[in-house]
């Protein structure tokens, strides 16, 4: 790399670091390719791939038909002969069209075919609501994924995890997917000019603090330092979490925390049924179950598809506010 | 095919009620009113009106992300449509829906999609309902040429040539999947050559000529209505405006020039040529129905900006159907 | 109907109440017809049809060619216009091809439609390992499913809940998806002659006992039943509690019975990570925290594909000894 | 074509080495010896071999659940073939795939696969790749006649054409799914129809015909080979079994004279009495080719029976590839 160090302090949005990302991984080694709806001439919907096609052609910025279960068995048939391809899925939701890809083959080949195949393909996505876009355009669906073995997932929560989380799935050798929310696209921060990587299977603490411990995900990261803030009132000092790989989790930077903290709530924006929150919430039980002062929390979407009219909307998405008002109540629970 | 002049009347006055439905709320969502995103319609009228034309109320249509058109041509309440683009409680959807997931169940319209190529697998379900129920309904299934690449068109067609559903595959092959030319998403350049894969016609229409749409369409719905099977058909259209949005040139994807070509055949227009030629419409009778459109949608618009959000206690409404006294 | 009550004792195989099922909801509503794939002429590869095709002719009982999505699709917009499908997928794992009719179409189309639409739809399908199937035909996805709102699920344990379920499925109004456990077809039980509904969200106490609860689904109830007889020997008195519906779930039921019992399991056949027993134990920690004495456990499937040879399958499988190991472990744990 | 006599003895050698190792296969799972459910390839032998006779080791495949076949004519290695079906550790997937998953990818075969129409996306990803590398590798993806009517055939077959790829589409058309007629899945007679819908030849083959296929085969591979696109053959070809099992007979979707008509063609004998009217292969070489693979077949059997099963913790291995010293 010739480029010039940038000044430490160089911030750039999220959906920047996303490009430069793949660029730097698309210079490092000829065999990653980007196949997707509309990634290559029109630098993709969310502009995540702008300006890729002209340096690096036709053969490895790929537009394709609307078919992505083909694209997806493309990916793999690709991953499986010695490519390592990026396949980008527009929404999180159209994964729907190409499960079976996914969770049947994709997840299962190395083991199904007892070792022998490696499949280092990345599945990248963009998820969440707020985007008046409505049920079929706001999902995020990742909790059925980690409950799938075969795959790694995981969740930038900003502009630095953003690259360094591309980067360290497109080095991998395994399948990962890589779901961005769309809502923080624009969210700018510091991010090195450099390609870095940010380690599969740590997770971050975000906020130190010592009396209550949030684990967030994605644009929950952000919302729950804002709530952590909005709680120095109360008189607590919360240590927010960010798993940045939802799998494999790191249980024990986790459990560590609450082990300090006694107290925990885990935010997702996804449905808070069945969410990836309810893992991280029993995870929490089992292992920290001593040192619990009050029941492990869960802050996500209420049971319902999302809603398009703005208003529903806004009342559907989980914020800093439904954080740390959970928070409060959790602590009149208190045992 | 003999067409009466009511049919004709009838033909325009819902090619311009789309036209006008589409260009003012491709106004208010560059005015920020409408939230969301619209997909528009403009340019492909002659399609809608041409097959809705055919259609009693108890036929069904599975509609697609483009969906106004649909609904406009098939007899749609234009305030529940507007309503429903504000998101308002007062919308087809009560606000939950909205562009996408506009429908309509009393008029058999069976809801925009989000889900490119979600229609074809729902309109054989309606149409195999329809022979069950022994009823001579059929069912309209609009795609676009981009959906005619998904898993589920094919898997629908099949279905349908097997237990000869009566049920018509209205492909509205407008050049372009989102920014991708038809060319570089297939390598057949019409796609009606797909139907001979599952054992029925497929037939290629003028999707620019309201007349021609309309012969082709009530050929093919009357031969499903027959009990004969379904057809698919072709209709090479375009739109105008660009993907999302109202702005149809200058853009990345393809030429200016080949806009105004195709503006040359606007459907609107052609029609209303071929009407005047033939004395059925003066241009001040055509004047009038834009100004009576213009004035329904107006007054659609200001159905919705004067109605209410939907409640909060809303937002946990209409997921489950109370069935037998439980939620 | 003009049978004579059989008497209380007949036992049939889980396989023959779903027959038995479908026969009766046909003969009972005119509405109701069966597509999948090898259901009418076959009578399904499990036999849970046969002898359908014979009553009922073949335009109640279709088969289909092998094309998931447009079936599932066809009993949407059969739904969707005044009839009652029942939808059989022959292996859950192929539930995976047609996930968007699934989730992003039949249960989202009411909510969407703001109301106006009523799906009263059934998913039938097989769930779990243990055949030698191997990855592709043994999974457990129902906390897939459970994540959707807009879906219910149920997930027989065994012969009587079978039927009952599946005649409650059917004649609700929402889409339900039954999930059927392939290894306990044979299983026979006392199953009323008469068509009858067991309710949705209800779950039932298989045996009660006072120091320890097990929350089981599917096959896991009955393995439950046989680790709460081993436990007797540790002097545990466990209440084992059958949810029936896993979506809507008896918060109440199983809340009611940790606070009498102070400690809890769940087991489910699904992988652990991620599965709806995630959810479960979340829930009773943050509704029991205070009565608790030790984690709530969860046993499950471990994280791997399902492995093809017998030897690992075996080792795969949750069962009773290790429903029974992990309660001891737990109670090792207690506060 | 010309075909050298060594290439015709390949083929039959090749034939049989499948039939033998099939029945075998088929009494130790009926006799209980053999777990899980087997798809067997009886009937269907001239499919294979012709196709594989053409390809390369680093010409890729992609199978379906009835794929024994397709890997012993791709030269598969009969003992872990047989060890994979037992489930033990010296199987080609450890055990841990079975018959529904068996693959060899030095070999590039890409695995049978337990989901129908799961092998198009995934071939033309390794033709993707093979015209991305530069290589000049063919891949061939085989699929049923009930597997055609998944949209993943279609998507794929459209993106093949589309870019061109070095794939062909084999279709083993063997006259069922499960125990689903073909004129009950579909409306269509021949398959080989489709292909006109997505711009690529489409050829229908006497799929009992090792020579035919042969022909047909050779002209598609070497297609692709040059450049020159994607073909949609479909064999026309007959199961002598049961979909999972050996009893052919006696079933209820299917009369027994229809079985015993196929087998008069039965591919083997077929291919047999052509080599012997041409003076290649004598009565007694074609014994000692059977005996030559039963006696590989049986060697394979007590390879297998003798191979220990996989140990416990073997459970927990080979899920994840270990990535720059992380698993
Ligand atoms: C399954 C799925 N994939 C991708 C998209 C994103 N998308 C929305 S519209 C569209 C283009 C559809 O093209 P076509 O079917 O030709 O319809 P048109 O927009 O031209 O009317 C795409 C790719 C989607 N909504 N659903
Ligand atoms: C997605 C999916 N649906 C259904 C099945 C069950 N199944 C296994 S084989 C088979 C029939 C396949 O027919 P065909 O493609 O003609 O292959 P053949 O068995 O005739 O070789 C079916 C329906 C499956 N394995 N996967
Ligand atoms: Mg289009
Ligand atoms: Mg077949």
């Amino acid at each position: 790399m010739t480029t010039i160090e940038a000044p430490a302090t160089r911030e750039i949005p999220y959906v920047s670091a996303i490009a430069e990302a793949f660029g730097q991984l698309m210079r490092e080694d000829p065999n990653v390719f980007i196949a997707g709806e509309d990634v290559a001439l029109y630098g993709s919907v969310f502009g995540v791939t702008r300006g890729l096609l002209k340096e690096f052609g036709p053969q490895r910025v790929v537009d394709t038909p609307i078919s992505e279960s083909g694209i997806m068995g493309l990916g793999l048939g690709a991953a499986a002969t010695g490519l390592r391809p990026v396949i980008d899925i527009m929404f999180m939701d159209f994964m729907a069209v190409c499960m079976d890809e996914v969770v049947n083959q994709i997840a299962k080949i190395k083991y199904m075919f007892g070792g022998t195949a490696r499949i280092p393909l990345t599945i990248h996505t963009m998820a969440g609501a707020g985007t008046s876009m409505a049920a079929q355009h706001s999902q995020s669906l990742e909790a059925w994924f980690c409950h799938i073995p075969g795959l790694k997932v995981v969740m930038p929560s900003g502009p630095y995890e953003a690259k360094g989380l591309l980067v360290a799935a497109v080095r991998d050798d395994n399948p990962v997917m890589v779901v961005n929310t769309k809502t923080i696209l624009g969210m700018k921060a510091h991010v090195p000019e450099q390609i870095y990587e940010i380690p599969l299977g740590k997770a971050n603490v975000v906020r130190p603090g010592s009396n209550f411990t949030i684990l967030a995900t994605g644009r929950m990261v952000s919302e729950s330092v804002k709530a952590a803030e909005m709680l120095v009132a109360d008189g607590l000092d919360v240590e927010v979490i960010d798993p940045r790989t939802l799998q494999p989790f790191d249980t024990e930077t986790v459990v560590q925390s609450v082990r300090k903290t006694h107290r925990a709530l885990v935010a997702h924006e996804a449905v808070r049924f069945g969410g990836i929150g309810a893992e991280f919430a029993a995870q929490i039980q089992e292992e920290a179950f001593d040192y619990l002062d009050a029941p492990v929390g869960r802050v996500g979407a209420p049971f319902t598809p999302v809603p398009f009219s703005p208003v529903l909307e806004k009342e559907y998405m989980p914020n800093a506010e439904k954080i740390a008002a959970e928070v409060r109540r959790l602590l009149g629970k208190q045992a | 095919m003999d067409i009466s002049n009511g049919v004709l009347l009838d033909l325009h006055r819902r090619m311009v009620r789309i036209r006008t439905f589409e260009e003012e709320a491709g106004k208010l969502m560059e005015a920020g009113k409408i939230p969301g995103a619209l997909h528009l319609y403009v340019g492909e009228e002659a399609v809608a009106a041409g097959v809705m034309v055919h259609l009693r109320d108890s036929d069904q249509i599975t509609s697609t992300h483009r969906g106004h058109g649909h609904l406009v041509a098939k007899g749609g309440d234009l305030r529940k449509m507007y309503a429903e683009l504000y998101g308002r409680a007062t919308g087809y959807c009560k606000g939950k829906g909205g562009s996408m997931h506009i429908s309509d169940l009393d008029l058999g319209m069976l809801g925009a999609n989000g889900i490119v190529g979600a229609g074809p697998p729902i309109a054989i379900g309606a149409a195999f309902s329809n022979k069950y129920r022994g009823t001579d309904n059929v069912t309209v299934c609009f795609f676009g040429d981009g959906a005619s690449n998904e898993g589920t068109f094919h898997e629908a067609a099949n279905m349908a040539a097997l237990y000869k559903l009566p049920v018509v595959f209205a492909c509205e092959n407008n050049g372009f999947g989102e920014f991708t030319r038809q060319e570089r998403h297939q390598a057949v350049h019409d796609i009606a050559d797909r139907a001979a894969g599952y054992g029925m016609p497929g037939i290629v229409v003028d999707g620019m000529d309201a007349l021609a749409v309309y012969e082709a369409a009530g050929e093919a719905i009357a031969r499903a209505r027959a009990g004969s099977g379904p057809t698919l058909l072709e209709f090479k259209t375009y739109r105008f405006f660009d993907h999302v949005g109202i702005r149809g040139m200058g853009v990345i994807y393809r030429e200016d020039a080949e806009v105004l070509q195709w503006r040359e055949r606007d459907p609107v227009g052609l029609v209303e040529t071929r009407l005047a030629e033939q004395g059925i419409l003066s241009p001040e009778a055509a004047a009038a129905v834009h100004e009576a459109a213009l004035a329904d949608v107006r007054d659609a618009i200001a159905f919705a900006e004067a109605s209410p959000f939907p409640e909060p206690g809303a937002l946990m409404e209409d997921i489950y159907t109370v069935s037998r006294g439980v939620a």
